[in-house]
């Protein structure tokens, strides 16, 4: 029982490397990307339209500001989950 | 956790104000240099830990509470909101201070240039209020779980 | 007034994110004050939340419009940088099928906060109770309206560590811990495969937009392996029978209240899946293919999620597993749908218009039941039915609700699920009707499931002192007891007025593309 | 091919991390595997991003104007905070987990049945 779990689990995992590395050769060659229409307007334009000298600052607080929201909502759930369950409780 | 012995403790205390220092500086310089409020959020929260390393989280809880931590870490957040908000004229997180003679409403020359700290509009104050959020909570997650370790030790 | 409302549908993208997450960072403050005025707080933003998605749904459904809204540019609806090809900016991108998703998770949302009222009066670290419950809304809203790749997957992210924690509220008892380990562990492996694949679709197409995706996509073997990515991961979350472990344990172990929050957060993962199925991938042949796994997965779903629930002996885990198996009714509406939807028959319209109707009834259903079970433990502290008896004599309103709510999930009329099963019957015989059978049979062992529950928790003699619940908790099964009615009763207004659109929404893949790339 | 070692360390990264959660035992040591997908997907974005010959994406002082992508450079640093956040809570319920159990053993805590 416990051996034909393990069975199925390492070929499950070696169907999922052939295709990931099959898939990894497929990408398109490392250094040179295939298309960079987007970051090529933001690293024109990231100066003019916020003012920052930092592209990596601009997209995250601006062209993307709501991801970092997202983010900062994510870290604020984990610190309210975390001090919620190391409350002290009445029984204890 | 007990205290560390007074070597750690001197150095320790040295050593905080300058990781401080280093911390407010990259949240500060986000939007020129490599960095931001994460990153410096984080300097600064590791610089937290360490004090609480050297001495104990007793000690750090009797400086802090745990709820002054959570009611800072909201400060931090309803503030990154609320700049997203004061753009709703225009769009939720819209720029408005770029281009501005406000705060911050410098736009450099096009191209490398040396940086100005006067730039950027909103994203400077966005970086300080997401860097006090960081500090709060990443603080907050690391004395809490210390605490609890401690008191389960105590209790063995 | 007019003002008001416009300025409220302009930027009502924006506010249903917003007006949560606001009283989300606000709660911790407000809970300092006194616990009263935190409940009203919290149930006030709940509240407001709804108005405006219902603001917005109106006009969706009156004007069958797409709502777009750019964050950061000049104007809400300039989705394109002047003068450029490629959307930069993050853009909400809010159809039909969006809101009405939208509506479930906010109406569950809003119906546990008033239930959580009374039932967790007795609990402490209800500060951080309502605050995560506030976030585990905003992130369901986000991942309903977001058309951004990277923020759907943030999105998600806030949903499964929200769940997870409030999995994990009862703190002291071993099972519920280990219930939300499971949980957070396969979530974030799911997410993380998310963000996998999106990052492989970003590579090729150097886009994070969903439309812009659709509309670039060239169906690859890379673009390939990212479907089967996302459909596996979505799927989990969405507790679809391989990957289904998760789902009895966190429903089972979670309160009540919350256990209706995760409901409508699996279906915001179900939501995902169709999104990506119809929308990124619409307008490849082999995504055909992909229909009929789902409807593999489906029949494997509803047979093994009836017969495991007969096999329970308590009352969350039967509901649960009852709960698993509707699910598989959905997937099959929408594998159904997906499978034909290049034969251009009609039936692919009404299996996608079931299964989505569907939807919204499983959500009030297993909602109720799950509430009754709720109310069952408050009662009696007592969850194996074994020591249940005879609560029919002393909690008759619940009684009440739970044989409207087990007569819905049978899928019996006059109720809601009647109306929605028999569109996923009739358009499932077309495929196969031994198929269709199969799954008007798990319908009626559905049936016996709810009769062993009504039988030995609720008839028989009283095994347990028990008196009614109080009023919040009644007005809050009530809600779902009158909308359980009003749907069974009223099916066509339901599905003229809110499914059709949402299933319009779906098929039009164009529609949904343009509005980034074509209009402004 | 031989340009693309990057692309197959992510994947094999991936697949360490995934045969860690599912052939360990221990909590700590799922939690862990976790956060080795986690690097691997981080390091998949940045890889992603890089362009032959260029310089980090900031102006201050930049040495030339050719510059690597800086989107993914973003999603990755939001993709490392949700990391540090999923990972704090995890293991919190690692630690209430063995409060209750006084194991962190997989199999010795099944008390949940299938």
């Amino acid at each position: 029982m416990k051996n034909a779990r393990n069975l199925i689990a390492v070929i499950a995992l070696a169907i999922c490397a052939v295709f990931l590395i099959f898939s990894s050769i497929m990408m398109h060659p490392f250094g040179k990307p295939s298309d960079s229409s987007m970051d090529d307007y933001i690293i024109s334009n990231a100066q003019n339209e916020t003012g920052a000298n930092n592209a990596v600052t601009s997209v995250v607080f601006d062209y993307r500001g709501f991801d970092t929201l997202g983010e900062a909502t994510v870290l604020f759930t984990a610190v309210a989950g975390v001090i919620m369950l190391f409350r002290r409780e009445k029984h204890e | 956790m007990s205290e560390m012995s007074k070597i750690v403790r001197t150095i320790s205390n040295s050593l905080f104000p300058f990781i401080m220092i280093y911390g407010l500086y990259v949240i500060m310089h986000g939007h020129l240099t490599p960095g931001g409020g994460f990153q410096g959020g984080a300097v600064v929260a590791s610089g937290c830990a360490l004090m609480l390393v050297a001495y104990s989280s007793e000690w750090v809880f009797k400086k802090v509470k745990e709820s002054n931590l959570s009611v800072l870490e909201s400060i931090g957040a309803i503030g990154f909101i609320s700049l997203a908000f004061l753009g709703i004229g225009v769009t939720f997180f819209y720029n408005f201070l770029v281009g501005s003679n406000l705060l911050f409403g410098e736009i450099p020359p096009a191209g490398p240039n040396t940086g100005n700290l006067n730039t950027a509009g909103l994203l400077p104050l966005m970086n300080l209020s997401v860097g006090l959020k960081v500090i709060a909570g990443l603080f907050a997650i690391v004395a809490v779980m210390a605490f609890v370790a401690s008191r389960g030790m105590r209790k063995k | 007034m007019v003002d008001i409302i416009d300025v409220l549908l302009t930027h009502g993208p924006a506010l249903i994110i917003a007006v949560p997450l606001f009283g989300a960072f606000l709660t911790p403050l407000i809970s300092r004050l006194n616990d009263k005025a935190r409940n009203i707080f919290v149930i006030a933003v709940m509240g407001l939340t709804e108005f405006i998605v219902l603001l917005l749904a109106y006009d969706i459904f009156t004007t069958n419009g797409v709502h777009t809204y750019t964050f950061g540019s000049k104007q809400p609806l300039l989705t394109l940088p002047s003068g450029y090809l490629v959307p930069v900016r993050i853009i909400f991108e809010i159809d039909g099928l969006s809101i009405f998703m939208g509506i479930i998770a906010v109406t569950l949302a809003l119906v546990a906060s008033i239930y959580s009222w009374s039932f967790m009066r007795k609990e402490d670290g209800l500060d951080k109770y309502y605050t995560l419950l506030l976030l585990l809304t905003t992130g369901m809203l986000g991942m309903v309206s977001t058309g951004d790749m990277f923020n759907f997957f943030v999105f998600l992210e806030i949903t499964s560590i929200a769940s997870a924690a409030l999995v994990a509220f009862r703190v002291n008892k071993g099972e519920s811990q280990e219930a939300a380990f499971k949980y957070i562990v396969l979530s974030s492996i799911g997410a993380l495969f998310v963000l996998f694949a999106v990052a492989i679709l970003y590579g090729q197409y150097d886009a994070l937009n969903i439309a812009t995706l659709a509309n670039r996509i060239r169906y690859t073997f890379l673009d390939k392996v990212a479907l089967v990515l996302l459909v596996a991961s979505l799927g989990m979350k969405a507790g679809i029978v391989p990957m289904h472990m998760w789902l009895p344990d966190a429903y089972g172990e979670a309160p009540a209240s919350v256990t209706i929050a995760i409901v409508a957060a699996t279906q915001a993962s179900l939501y995902a899946l169709i999104r990506m199925c119809f929308t990124l991938y619409g307008g490849i042949t082999s995504v055909a293919t992909i229909g009929w796994i789902l409807i593999i997965l489906a029949m494997a779903s509803i047979f093994i999620g009836v017969t495991m629930a007969l096999l329970q002996s308590d009352f969350k885990r039967m509901i649960a597993y009852a709960a698993v198996a509707e699910i598989g009714y959905m997937v099959l509406g929408i594998g159904v749908g997906l499978a034909l939807l290049f034969s251009r028959t009609p039936y692919s319209v009404k299996a996608i218009q079931g299964g989505i109707f569907h939807i919204i009834n499983d959500a009030l259903d297993v909602g109720l039941l799950f509430l009754v079970a709720g109310a069952v433990f408050y009662a009696t502290k007592e969850r194996l039915l074994d020591r249940l008896g005879g609560l029919a004599r002393n909690m008759r309103y619940s009684t009440i609700f739970f044989i409207i709510g087990a007569l819905a999930v049978a899928g019996m009329p006059p109720m809601n699920g009647f109306a929605s099963k028999l569109l996923i019957y009739e358009s499932t015989y077309q495929v196969s009707p031994i198929l269709a059978v199969v799954a008007i049979l798990a319908s009626i062992l559905l049936l016996a499931v709810m009769v062993k529950i009504f039988h030995s928790a609720f008839m028989g003699p009283p095994l347990v002192k028990a008196a009614d619940v109080p009023k919040t908790m009644l007005i809050a099964m009530a809600i779902l007891a009158a909308l359980i009615i009003f749907f069974g009763l009223f099916p066509n207004i339901v599905v003229e007025n809110m499914v059709k659109p949402a299933a319009d929404a779906l098929i039009n893949q164009a529609t949904y593309i343009s509005q980034v790339l074509g209009g402004v | 091919m031989i340009y693309n070692i990057p692309f197959i360390a992510v994947v094999l990264l991936i697949l360490v991390g995934l045969a860690t959660v599912i052939f360990k035992k221990n909590l700590i040591k799922i939690v862990i595997g976790i956060t080795i997908i986690e690097s691997g997907v981080n390091l998949f974005l940045i890889t992603l991003g890089y362009r032959e010959n260029s310089v980090a994406p900031i102006y201050t002082f930049a040495p030339s104007t050719k510059m690597v992508l800086p989107v993914p450079q973003a999603l990755a640093l939001t993709s490392i905070v949700i990391g540090v956040a999923v990972m704090a809570l995890m293991l919190s319920i690692g630690v209430r987990i063995y409060r209750s159990y006084k194991t962190l053993d997989v199999r010795k805590m099944r008390r949940l049945r299938e």
